[in-house]
């Protein structure tokens, strides 16, 4: 059973300057309980991408899309305010900044009670009983103490447990967790991240995992999305991506962290990809990578399409080979 | 990076001032306020030029209506007072007075105030907290207050108004200097300039100072706007500038009592200190914004 | 004779509260001792609030250490002495972690550059001109990018002009403090190999501050593991990668993903804090798995085995003890 | 939280002393039997130290001196005049408050469009007023031209209202003459033109401050965590949002007190409201130094008491800054 459907989601930015398109006809699927990874660098748009899902861009940045169907239903084809019900009720989000997506003004039981009382009501009573439920499931030992707190005294890994114990208390069928990991301590993270693939486990639902770095995709998720300035480069299943990759973003991305055992020798260098990272008012022309990439020919010059790949996922990149069944871009396909 | 191709270059990268200059400029609600400035200081200056008459000149002619009035006449454009002197003369001097007054007033505020600003930031915690104190209960003085008490023991007139103004504007600069330097002498480039072997004055004159220009230009159009305020507000309660001066404050309390049969008397002065006002306010405002001050 | 010696510092700051007087004392780091050779890179590795940042400091002679010496070619480098200053500012160079803040943001790239030459070198304007476009393109920047402001560079430009600022005046030593941490993947690669491009052409010595367990094991040759201001390992690589004997070094490789499946056996350690340790405990008793009840009153010492590797661990010590 | 208090008590005592350090310098320049009036009856001591003794004895003790015009106990004569000023601003604060918020944050919400821009530059247009030429326009059109406001002073002659709390709005309601309230309409409208003149500069700056604390809040993520949970619009705003932007909102209250106490010795000059800013003004030109030293000083530390609660308030809004310690 399908959870989300994304078709052709475009972003676009209005600066003083003109507007900016910061996510492009971007395309994937998330089947139920499956854990999604996806993977881009600063500025590639997959926090924004993250944000429209959930209806939460600033009022500068305006969404489109052909669908976009979570778990059934059409968001769409909904008034804004009905899609802001719908999609509390239905999926959850968790940002980096642990400390900053807690409201410090109030206490960690109002906050959660409030959140309770939306989307299940009931007693104060009960509704407490369940926060209790609640943070006892994120690992939280002692909640009766901690439900009297602030989020100014608990410390990073806390507070991402207490926003995830949030995040769980609509029973989210999509989950959304932008870079949860990022900041904080190293032997926090892989508790976090534990936890967070557990839940989605225990929970039967979907995973969304944004993220930076490949090593923390590479044991959990079931598929990967990497987006590049803004577009999906590559979407294929994890084993794919990760031993035979065929974009070569996707590639240098993987190459350039040290691999394991590969120790100081002199004169050994990673593969890096030249130059930076364009801003999103100075895109190159074609392919958006083409000014990076260590293979890129003549043809790079024209806009590459997300095609299907043969027994593997789905790239944009002129030097991939379509599967031969399947010739029509993506786009057209769906329709 | 060498070897992708630099397809133009820049041929001079301009300088942080020309870029605040462009960013201002870009701003068309700030130029034209700085247009109007600029039209305000040309008339300051050159007002005994401009001004058709004497400003403490009396004529038989008192009353007279502005020149768009049925009966005003073109001798006369913005009218006469009650004494029959000629109203434009008197604003043009007026703002000549305006101007000279809040700018020696400021100058004499930031140079006490910066220096003062400098020093407690750069000294040690007691000193500093000490002088917080002070300055923050100057602050609580409710500043005209402060002014008027100085202006009775001293005793009314302009020269000291405008000591009591300036005394009134000091914490402001302390307090945005001091602040201003905290923030940039814990940042990163400060300690790598340490780190490069550098001095305390060079370090002070290329690093920090520079960087907290920006803050100290928007807090001296603020007290420019407030200098000028306060000086016309004691000069209105009889305390700055004496009777037949064109100061602007004192000409808006001596044609009080004709706001009844002369409402031009009134309206004309408190226009000029308004738009003087609301100029560099808007001039100070944009500034703050090309310099990415934010607020 | 080493390049560079830590011996025994430590550094104590006191927080001082003005309206009731009482003074808090914070060690922020203790009693630390490293060698550093010529050409080679020590890696410190370690959470934050570990020390890590505080022992640079006190290397590279911001601060003055409340204890221990630091000893530059044979040479203690006292803090108020100013030669001994010029010398360790000329010859020990920092790179920060924050590309944005670390660079003068009114002032153009050549001019920061530039500060540097006519503040410790004799060159003339010419020749200070060339060296910046030597330095610069040294770096992988063009020349005429010294006309430039800061915010005209991404990241990644940033820390390259960064690098350049510590090159240029021919250091022996270079500390840089999580130089990575704030780039992009694709632009951390190009910068770590630049920093290794130019420690084999200038033969640099680097303190390379930083906690990510990968990029150590590519760039360095010892690794000092730090917890709360003390060492608690400090070895080759070959060492603690592949035999690592403290439980916190453990815990850390159990924490990366990457490393998990090298050390499948390593546990993880303990969220929540244990109760009742002592001040004088060992530093990471609240968390270990292996904690003991002698681990919680006192602090174990660093002790080398016969091959150089030190551990601050009674059960990894004691364990030696039997065995030999 | 009581140590917080408590701190806050010895900053305001330090406060305090050191005012008094400073008004003890100012009389150093009063004429001499000014002085004498704070020090010792008949003659003054030798040394400055047991002069300013003797100063904070006078002080303490609440014997301020006597009006040198008028020949009463000045500390007596300004609690008949607070009154009237307080009520003044009290009403300036709430209507500048009242109004001021709810603009900044609709500013913010709908920043850099046409609601933004029509407040941003109201708010440069009112902090830009000349206060005392203010004042005389809407006396000139609500008053003379539409008659609709009364000229001066707090009440209308025809009523005779006896002062028991010295607020004439309560007054009156207190007052058992048959016209209470009528009285109470007419008092109304004495005091709506001098709260909106003293409210004016108030006013823009409380909505300048609230619009930047407000999008600052506004683009934070607990606020786009509360959207995600499916919280209200109006629950978003005023209660998660306001909240957080509510310490700057406070911190600029405490700096506008003082603002406003100036602004009273111009409007109760404009308007011939009978408080402490006409009073001390009277003074002034009588040059009786008594007085004005007696009305620095009881305004100059109301000023520091009303920001030390504002501190404490703010310690309460903000949990984050009470567990600093």
């Amino acid at each position: 059973m399908q959870l989300l459907r994304v078709e052709n989601l475009s972003v676009t930015y209005h600066s003083s300057s003109g507007p900016l398109s910061i996510v492009e006809r971007l395309s994937l699927k998330m089947d139920e309980g499956e854990i999604l990874g996806v993977i881009g660098e600063s500025g590639s748009g997959k926090s924004v991408f993250a944000l429209s899902i959930m209806g939460l861009l600033s009022t500068k940045m305006v969404m489109r899309a052909d669908y976009l169907n979570l778990d059934g239903e059409d968001l769409m084809k909904m008034s804004a305010m009905d899609r802001a019900v719908y999609v509390a009720s239905k999926a959850a989000i968790i940002f980096q900044e642990p400390q900053a997506s807690l409201n410090p003004c109030f206490t960690v039981s109002s906050q959660l009670d409030e959140t309770l009382s939306i989307h299940q009501g009931g007693t104060r009573k009960n509704r407490r009983v369940r926060a209790l439920e609640l943070l006892d499931s994120v690992g939280i030992t002692k909640p009766e103490i901690l439900l009297k707190l602030y989020p100014h005294q608990l410390s990073g890994g806390m507070n991402q447990r207490v926003a995830i114990a949030m995040a769980l208390a609509c029973k989210p069928r999509l989950l959304i967790a932008d870079e949860p990991t990022t900041a904080l301590d190293v032997t926090i993270q892989a508790q976090i991240l534990e936890l967070l693939v557990n839940l989605s486990q225990s929970e039967k639902a979907g995973l969304m995992l944004i993220t930076h770095d490949f090593a923390l995709l590479s044991e959990n998720t079931d598929r990967i999305g990497v987006i590049y300035s803004g577009q999906l480069m590559e979407h294929a299943a994890t084993e794919n991506i990760l031993n035979s990759p065929r974009h070569p973003y996707t590639r240098a991305l993987l190459d350039s962290v040290p691999q394991l055992g590969d120790r100081h020798v002199k004169g050994s260098r990673l593969f890096a990809l030249q130059g930076q990272i364009p801003a999103m008012d100075q895109l190159p022309v074609g392919c958006r990578l083409g000014p990076r990439c260590p293979k890129a020919e003549k043809q790079c010059v024209n806009k590459p399409e997300l095609l299907s790949v043969e027994n593997h996922g789905k790239v944009r990149c002129h030097l991939a080979k379509p599967s031969p069944t399947v010739k029509k871009p993506l786009e057209q396909e769906e329709q | 990076m060498n070897n992708i191709p630099q397809f133009y270059q820049q041929r001079r990268i301009p300088s942080s001032a020309a870029r605040w200059w462009k960013n201002f400029t870009d701003n068309k609600l700030a130029t034209s306020a700085l247009l109007l400035l600029s039209l305000i200081i040309l008339i300051a200056i050159f007002s005994p030029f401009i001004a058709p008459y004497d400003p403490t000149l009396q004529s038989a002619d008192y009353l007279l209506p502005p020149s768009w009035y049925e009966d005003g006449t073109s001798a006369h454009i913005f009218g006469t007072d009650a004494l029959g002197r000629d109203l434009f003369s008197r604003l043009a001097h007026g703002a000549g007075l305006s101007l000279k007054l809040a700018t020696f007033v400021v100058a004499i505020a930031a140079s006490v105030g910066i220096f003062l600003g400098s020093l407690t930031a750069l000294s040690n915690q007691f000193v500093d907290q000490i002088t917080i104190r002070i300055m923050d209960l100057v602050l609580a003085l409710p500043s005209l207050l402060l002014a008027v008490v100085i202006v009775a023991i001293i005793g009314p007139g302009l020269p000291n108004a405008i000591y009591a103004v300036a005394i009134v504007l000091i914490p402001h600069f302390v307090l945005v200097t001091r602040s201003a330097i905290k923030n940039e002498v814990n940042k990163e480039y400060v300690t790598a300039m340490i780190l490069d072997g550098s001095g305390k004055i060079r370090l002070f004159c290329k690093s920090i100072f520079p960087n907290i220009l920006p803050p100290l230009i928007v807090q001296l159009t603020l007290a420019f706007s407030t200098a000028i305020l306060e000086i016309a507000a004691l000069g209105f309660l009889g305390l700055g500038a004496q009777a037949p001066h064109p100061e602007w404050g004192t000409i808006l309390s001596e044609s009080h009592n004709n706001i009844v049969n002369a409402p031009w008397t009134v309206t004309l002065p408190g226009l000029a200190i308004f738009f003087t006002l609301l100029s560099i306010n808007l001039v100070g405002d944009g500034l703050r914004d090309a310099m990415d001050l934010g607020n | 004779m080493h390049l560079l010696e830590a011996q025994n510092l430590s550094k104590c700051y006191n927080l001082r509260n003005y309206q009731f007087g009482k003074t808090a004392r914070l060690e922020a780091i203790k009693n630390i001792s490293f060698t550093l050779d010529a050409g080679q890179t020590l890696a410190i590795v370690g959470e934050s609030g570990s020390g890590k940042s505080t022992l640079a400091r006190q290397i590279i002679g911001i601060e003055a250490p409340t204890n221990g010496r630091v000893v530059f070619n044979g040479e203690e480098l006292n803090y108020k002495n100013k030669k001994h200053r010029k010398l360790r500012f000329k010859n020990i160079r920092m790179i920060f972690q924050n590309p944005y803040e670390s660079l003068n943001p009114q002032a153009r790239v050549g001019s920061t550059l530039e500060e540097v030459l006519l503040i410790n070198t004799q060159l003339s304007a010419k020749q200070r001109k060339r060296k910046i476009e030597e330095t610069l393109t040294k770096v992988g920047l063009l020349p005429e990018h010294q006309y430039r402001y800061p915010y005209m560079f991404s990241g990644g430009q940033r820390q390259r002009i960064a690098i350049a600022r510590a090159i240029i005046l021919d250091p022996k030593i270079i500390i840089a403090d999580e130089p990575l941490s704030a780039l992009d993947v694709s632009i951390q690669a190009q910068i770590l190999n630049l920093m290794q491009e130019l420690q084999e052409q200038m033969k640099i010595s680097y303190l390379f501050i930083s906690h990510d367990l990968n990029v150590v094991e590519h760039i360095a040759d010892n690794v000092m593991v730090m917890f709360h201001g003390e060492v608690v390992e400090l070895g080759s690589i070959e060492h603690i990668y592949d035999d690592p004997q403290h439980p916190y070094t453990q815990a850390l490789f159990a924490s990366t993903p990457m490393y998990r499946r090298r050390f499948p056996d390593f546990a993880q350690p303990q969220f929540s804090k244990r109760k009742g340790v002592g001040e004088e405990g060992c530093c990471f008793a609240k968390r270990c798995q292996y904690c003991q009840s002698h681990c919680e009153q006192e602090a174990p010492p660093l002790l080398s085995d016969q091959n150089g590797h030190e551990i601050a661990c009674f059960n990894v010590n004691s364990d030696q003890k039997q065995a030999s | 939280m009581s140590k917080m208090i408590l701190r806050q008590l010895l900053i305001l005592l330090s406060s305090l002393v050191i005012l008094t350090f400073f008004t003890f310098g100012l009389t150093l320049f009063f004429p001499i039997e000014s002085r004498f009036q704070l020090l010792d009856t008949t003659q003054a001591p030798d040394g400055l130290v047991e002069q300013y003794v003797s100063y904070i004895k006078h002080i303490i003790t609440g014997d301020w001196g006597f009006s040198q015009s008028r020949g009463t106990d000045v500390l007596k004569e300004f609690f008949i005049y607070f009154p009237a000023t307080v009520e003044l601003v009290i009403t300036a604060l709430l209507l500048a408050l009242s109004l001021g918020i709810p603009l900044g944050i609709t500013a913010a919400q709908n920043k850099n469009k046409w609601p933004d821009k029509l407040v941003v530059s109201s708010t440069l247009v009112g902090y830009s007023m000349p206060i005392f030429w203010w004042g005389m326009l809407l006396v000139l059109f609500f008053s003379l031209s539409l008659g609709v406001t009364p000229v001066a002073s707090r009440l209308g002659f025809e009523y005779d209202i006896i002062p028991v709390t010295g607020f004439m709005l309560i007054d009156t309601l207190l007052s058992d003459q048959p016209y209470a309230i009528e009285a109470f309409y007419d008092a109304l409208h004495h005091l709506i033109l001098p709260a909106i003149v003293l409210a004016t500069i108030p006013l823009a700056i409380f909505t300048r401050v609230t619009r930047s604390a407000m999008i600052k809040v506004l683009a934070s993520d607990y606020i786009r965590t509360a959207k995600a949970k499916g919280l209200s619009h109006g629950r978003i705003i005023w209660i998660h949002a306001l909240r957080n932007a509510m310490l700057p909102i406070l911190t600029i209250i405490g700096l506008q007190i003082s603002v406003l106490i100036t602004g009273t010795l111009i409007t109760e000059t404009i308007f011939s409201w009978p408080g402490v800013g006409k009073w001390l003004l009277e003074a002034v030109y009588r040059r009786d130094f008594v007085t004005l030293h007696a009305g620095l000083l009881a305004t100059a530390s109301l000023v520091i008491m009303i920001n030390i609660a504002v501190e404490l308030m703010s310690f309460y809004v903000n949990p984050k800054m009470r567990l600093q310690e």
